[in-house]
């Protein structure tokens, strides 16, 4: 027995489907964060993975590319903090069921 | 078969020892896997083992020295004077009800204690305490440091948070917004160390200060100076205690803690202590080396006795220095040290480029350096001191002017200069 | 922080390390930014002024120890001058020395708690509260010889004090009045310019003279805000007429300058102590009191007891924390009539909210520092 | 004192050429330098590790307490970080610690404390069924690909040494992404700063 790439993949999909319905389904403006928090994950997760056993002339390109989408997570979570921040301040809720100006 | 004792000599370093144990392990033939476990496990219980003692010699230690700045005797009962107080104050902790907060988030309340271990004590495992005693050599040793550094955040947070009283609320917030600015430092600082040593495996950083024969403290004070403070930040010592300020919010996020949960956060903020001085001694000053001497002392022992001396400054400033406040210690953080951090990193690049491309010889190239940089210590600390100073005129001290007059109103006018 | 957060109320006390005793401040807090301070008091209220008025002129006098327990001297001082005052006794030449010397030693003792205290405020963990604790043991070793007691020392007598100072009074209190300038010196190089002190406590509590006024502020926090008023100067009791010495002002009112003026009042009184301590002539140490208040004829209740004329008076000093005042009136019977203690420390704590509001947690507990409470005094 | 070599880029070599790597007691290098994935230890980490992870993710959709929900979330971003270092991913991994547990997480905290009058619960709105039928409809297609998929698995070994490689592409081949990525995390550090400023709140809601 030994653990191979499609391991690591459906540790990554379940990952990504669990952040996913975390996204979609949480009330709370930070739940919905958290969901998109590990759908990244999952992501990297997968581009670690194929980095580690897919043939490749450069095989730490998957790592680079984690880097990038560590970074831009970082700043989407800091930004979008600021935004529940603002949001609670302004409406004085985080729940995403009554943020609802947008809805016609 | 038995290798010969030679091979088991050199107790200088325990690594040889244990290196010499796995080879014999192997050579019996069993699993790949069994050295691998054993020297996992002589590792961790030999840092463990080596913890515990420090901690308690350090509490008994520190409450001496203490005292003796403080013009008392400390604790000089139990036992010869007073070495097994820690023993008994650990006791103590060990038998005492374990108390929760009404109303108290209990997983939460229960978890931060073991949370805040785990972070203090895995730094050690990248440590080089001797040549080759070291848990875990990991190539990123340094950024590792930050990163688990980085964990106690939560774990103050879920004290403060759990424990349903106010003052360990506003510790843990004051907490974690230390830490974060003053990782940034340290990231920093350390960059710039890294960027000298080539390398952020700590062994590597020690071989290159044992090659050149310079401790880069000597290169780089502005980087010690930056991490010296962060690392008082973050192991909440004065003149940074402002987390668990004893005279304003009791004991900031640990108020609610007794019995061995407090033992738990207090032994945790001895190992951090320990961290940092373990981190300062191996990236600044030469860790185990000792410009040869360890040829023929332990070097685990030159290693040690660094870390002491190094955590004495701390327990020094303990006794001696008063509390900044957060807004102060902020802004030194982001107005001081950051602009400073980030000239030396720029500094030392600089130096880097200059001693590849114009092809110097290490002895002319670090003696170089050296200057320069303590130079530029001297220069930007005073020169950007002076200058945040112009910005609050207000902050000269001054003595009471000293009057005859009756009634009179001094309100504004110029006070009597020191 | 510019973050707004909700407003958050903590009640620093009743137990707290820095309250100096039971007192509670309730602090309505946005982030770490005060936006109102409470004050919570009476938690150490033991009814001193109705107890007073039950017992005789004499056995009030351990109360006045009691309520300003760190300056039993001055407390003592301030109602002897008051029932003395009723009574239209002087105490002789000697004892007004006396009590001159006492209270200025004691001042020297309280601002020694007060100033380290503040350093322990302002987060230096022990260290100079312990080297300040260790000069006031001296002061109280004088007060050991003088009167057997080192905290509540009941050493004033209506009409003089209790005993002479024996005989190694004089020389110690020398000793100690050429030794403390050298030691204040080494306090001054280690505080006063000490970077993280100033940061802490430049520009805040500041207290304009006019608030100060305003509020009845009195002592070194009254004179930290520039304003130049000493009792001792401005209706001289015992010996301070016959002193030379100067009020110590500040200039900004801020907390600063009452850890600053403190310290230079402690150097005031090294002077007059020195000056005392010389001029102070031989004689005896007690009034004969006039035989009609002692010698009671229809009252066998007190054999004893001073008896007042009907009237009125307030005897106030200066003590270590601001004008102390004792306000009695008589109706002629062994004990007052009506017993009131202007306390320093009550009064000024009234600005508390005033200087607190807009400064943030850690300054509030220095700012409570600077103005040096007793609770014993405050809660009487 | 024995001076070692130095490399041609002006460095020293690395404290490891003298060391026999057979009595270093490195884990990880031991655990990289595996040719395959099929030893105990790392079989054991690997699933030990993805219960963790998918279990704490699993926590956070479950656990009714936000915060509660955090502590679960920082659980599972830490077992993604032991999944990093059992691909000998270490650069990543430490990176993974530093930036999740131990910044995005703190974000993720200051932003429910920030919040105080919000709801404390985690509860799911009215999509719930259809998120869930859509979570596990993405769960099943991309483990179908996985598994279906013939991926051109190479035999390399496990990387000895990630940080290098990682820095010398950021500032080589990917410097203008680095820039611009730079870039990203000043801009995004301004936003948030404006977003938060009292005044201009003020201003922009016209409240």
């Amino acid at each position: 027995m030994s653990v191979d790439l499609e391991h690591y993949l459906i540790v990554g999909a379940v990952l990504f489907s669990i952040g996913l319905y975390l996204a979609l389904a949480k009330r709370n403006f930070v739940g919905v964060l958290m969901g998109i928090e590990l759908m990244f994950n999952a992501v990297n997760l997968t581009f670690v993975a194929f980095s580690r056993f897919v043939e490749s002339p450069n095989p730490l390109d998957g790592h680079v590319f984690v880097v990038f989408v560590i970074t831009v997570a970082a700043a989407e979570a800091a930004t979008a903090l600021a935004l529940a921040v603002l949001l609670y301040r302004v409406r004085d809720t985080i729940d995403v069921d009554r943020i609802d100006l947008l809805k016609w | 078969m038995i290798r010969p004792l030679a091979e088991w000599y050199d107790l200088r370093d325990i690594g040889n020892a244990v290196g010499a144990l796995l080879e014999q392990i192997e050579d019996w033939g069993a699993p790949e896997w069994v050295p691998y476990v054993v020297s996992g496990v002589i590792g961790v219980l030999a840092i463990l083992l080596w913890t515990v003692i420090s901690v308690l010699a350090f509490i008994w230690i520190e409450r001496r020295v203490v005292g003796l700045m403080q013009n008392r005797i400390g604790p000089n009962r139990v036992g010869p004077s007073g070495l097994l107080q820690p023993v008994a104050d650990a006791l103590k902790l060990l038998f005492k009800e374990p108390v929760t907060t009404h109303n108290a988030d209990r997983v939460l309340f229960w978890l931060a204690p073991v949370v805040i271990f785990i972070p203090t004590i895995v730094v050690f495992a990248v440590i080089p305490f001797g040549e080759r005693m070291v848990l875990a050599d990991l190539n990123v040793g340094v950024l590792f440091l930050i990163a688990i550094g980085s964990i106690n955040t939560i774990a103050v947070f879920m004290a403060g948070w759990s424990s349903n009283n106010k003052y360990a609320l506003i510790g843990a917030m004051r907490t974690i917004a230390m830490l974060i600015s003053y990782e940034l430092i340290q990231v920093l600082v350390l960059l710039a160390a890294v960027l000298f040593a080539g390398s952020m495996r700590l062994g590597d950083i020690v071989a290159w200060q044992q090659d050149y024969g310079v401790w880069l403290l000597f290169l780089q004070p502005l980087g010690l100076l930056g991490y010296v403070i962060a690392g008082a930040v973050e192991m909440n010592r004065s003149p940074t205690d402002i987390a668990e300020a004893e005279s304003e919010i009791v004991a900031g996020y640990h108020t609610e803690y007794g019995g061995i949960k407090f033992g738990f956060f207090y032994q945790a903020e001895y190992l951090a202590g320990f961290a940092i001085a373990a981190v300062i001694v191996t990236l600044y000053m030469g860790g185990w080396t000792l410009w040869g001497v360890e040829e023929w002392v332990p070097g685990w022992l030159i290693f040690l006795a660094k870390l002491y001396g190094v955590f004495f400054i701390y327990i020094w400033s303990r006794g001696t220095l008063p509390r900044l406040r957060i807004d102060q210690l902020m802004a030194f953080a982001w107005k001081f040290l950051l602009p400073l951090a980030l000239v030396n990193v720029l500094v030392v690049g600089g130096e880097m480029l200059l001693w590849q491309e114009a092809d110097l010889s290490s002895g002319e190239a670090l003696p170089l350096f050296g200057v320069i940089n303590a130079l530029l210590a001297v220069a930007l600390i005073g020169g950007w001191a002076w200058f945040l100073g112009q910005l609050r005129p207000e902050r000269v001290a001054h003595r009471a002017i000293l009057t005859q007059e009756v009634g009179a109103i001094y309100y504004g006018e110029a006070a009597a200069d020191l | 922080m510019t973050i707004k957060s909700e407003p958050f109320v903590v009640n620093l006390g009743p137990q707290h390390p820095s309250t100096h005793g039971v007192f509670r401040l309730r602090l309505t807090l946005d982030g770490e930014r005060i936006i109102d301070a409470d004050m919570v008091m009476g938690y150490l209220h033991r009814s001193m002024e109705k107890l007073a008025e039950e017992r005789t002129y004499t056995q009030n006098i351990p109360f006045t120890d009691r309520t300003d327990y760190l300056a039993a001297m001055t407390g003592n001082l301030a109602y002897v001058i008051a029932v003395e005052k009723l009574c239209g006794i002087e105490a002789p030449e000697r004892a007004q020395w006396l009590r001159t010397i006492m209270c200025e030693l004691q001042r020297i003792a309280s601002h020694c708690v007060a100033v380290g205290i503040f350093a322990n405020d302002c987060g230096a963990w022990q260290t100079p509260v312990m080297h300040m604790l260790r000069d006031r043991e001296k002061v109280l070793d004088l007060f050991e010889m003088a009167c057997g007691a080192r905290l509540t020392l009941n050493y004033m007598r209506i009409g003089g004090v209790s005993r002479d100072v024996p005989p190694e009074f004089m020389p110690a209190a020398l000793k100690f009045v050429r030794e403390m300038p050298k030691k204040l010196d080494e306090y001054e190089d280690l505080m006063l310019e000490n970077e993280i002190i100033v940061a802490r406590s430049r520009g805040v509590g500041t207290l304009t003279p006019e608030q100060a006024i305003a509020h009845s502020v009195s002592g070194p926090m009254l004179r930290a805000s520039g304003v130049a008023w000493d009792i001792r100067k401005a209706d001289p009791y015992a010996a301070y007429g016959k002193v030379d010495f100067a009020i110590a002002v500040g200039t900004n009112g801020d907390v600063y300058d009452r850890f600053v003026v403190r310290l230079a009042e402690m150097k005031q009184s090294l002077r007059i102590l020195e000056q005392g301590l010389e001029m102070m002539p031989e004689g005896p140490v007690h009034a004969q009191l006039p035989t009609a208040t002692v010698q009671p004829i229809d009252q066998p209740v007190a054999p004893l007891a001073i008896r007042p004329p009907v009237g009125e008076a307030y005897g106030r000093i200066e003590s270590p924390r601001g004008e102390l005042g004792f306000y009695i009136v008589s109706d002629g019977s062994p004990a007052p009539f009506r017993f009131h203690i202007r306390s320093p420390s009550y009064i000024n704590l009234t600005p508390l909210k005033l200087m607190s509001v807009g400064a943030t947690v850690a300054d509030a507990i220095v700012i409570l520092g600077s103005v040096d409470i007793i609770v014993g005094e405050v809660d009487r | 004192m024995a001076r070692r070599p130095r490399t041609s880029d002006g460095r020293y070599q690395s404290a490891e050429c003298r060391v026999p790597s057979a009595r270093c007691s490195n884990l990880l290098r031991r655990a990289g330098a595996k040719r395959l994935m099929d030893d105990t230890g790392t079989i054991i980490a690997f699933w030990v590790l993805a219960a963790i992870t998918v279990g704490a993710a699993l926590g956070v959709v479950a656990v009714r307490n936000l915060i509660h929900a955090v502590v679960f979330l920082i659980l599972s971003f830490v077992g993604v970080a032991g999944l990093y270092i059992t691909l000998s991913a270490d650069f990543v991994a430490v990176t993974q610690i530093l930036i999740y547990a131990g910044a995005v997480s703190v974000l993720i905290l200051f932003a429910i404390v920030l919040t105080p009058r919000g709801d404390r619960g985690n509860q799911e709105t009215f999509l719930r069924l259809p998120a869930l039928l859509l979570a596990l409809l993405v769960a099943f297609t991309l483990g179908y690909v996985a598994i279906d998929t013939n991926w051109a698995i190479s035999d390399r070994k496990g990387f000895e040494e990630t940080a290098s490689v990682i820095g010398e592409a950021l500032l080589d081949k990917y410097v203008l992404p680095f820039e611009i990525a730079s870039v990203l995390l000043l801009v995004a550090m301004l936003g948030a700063i404006v977003l938060v400023r009292p005044e201009a709140t003020m201003e922009e809601t016209g409240e």
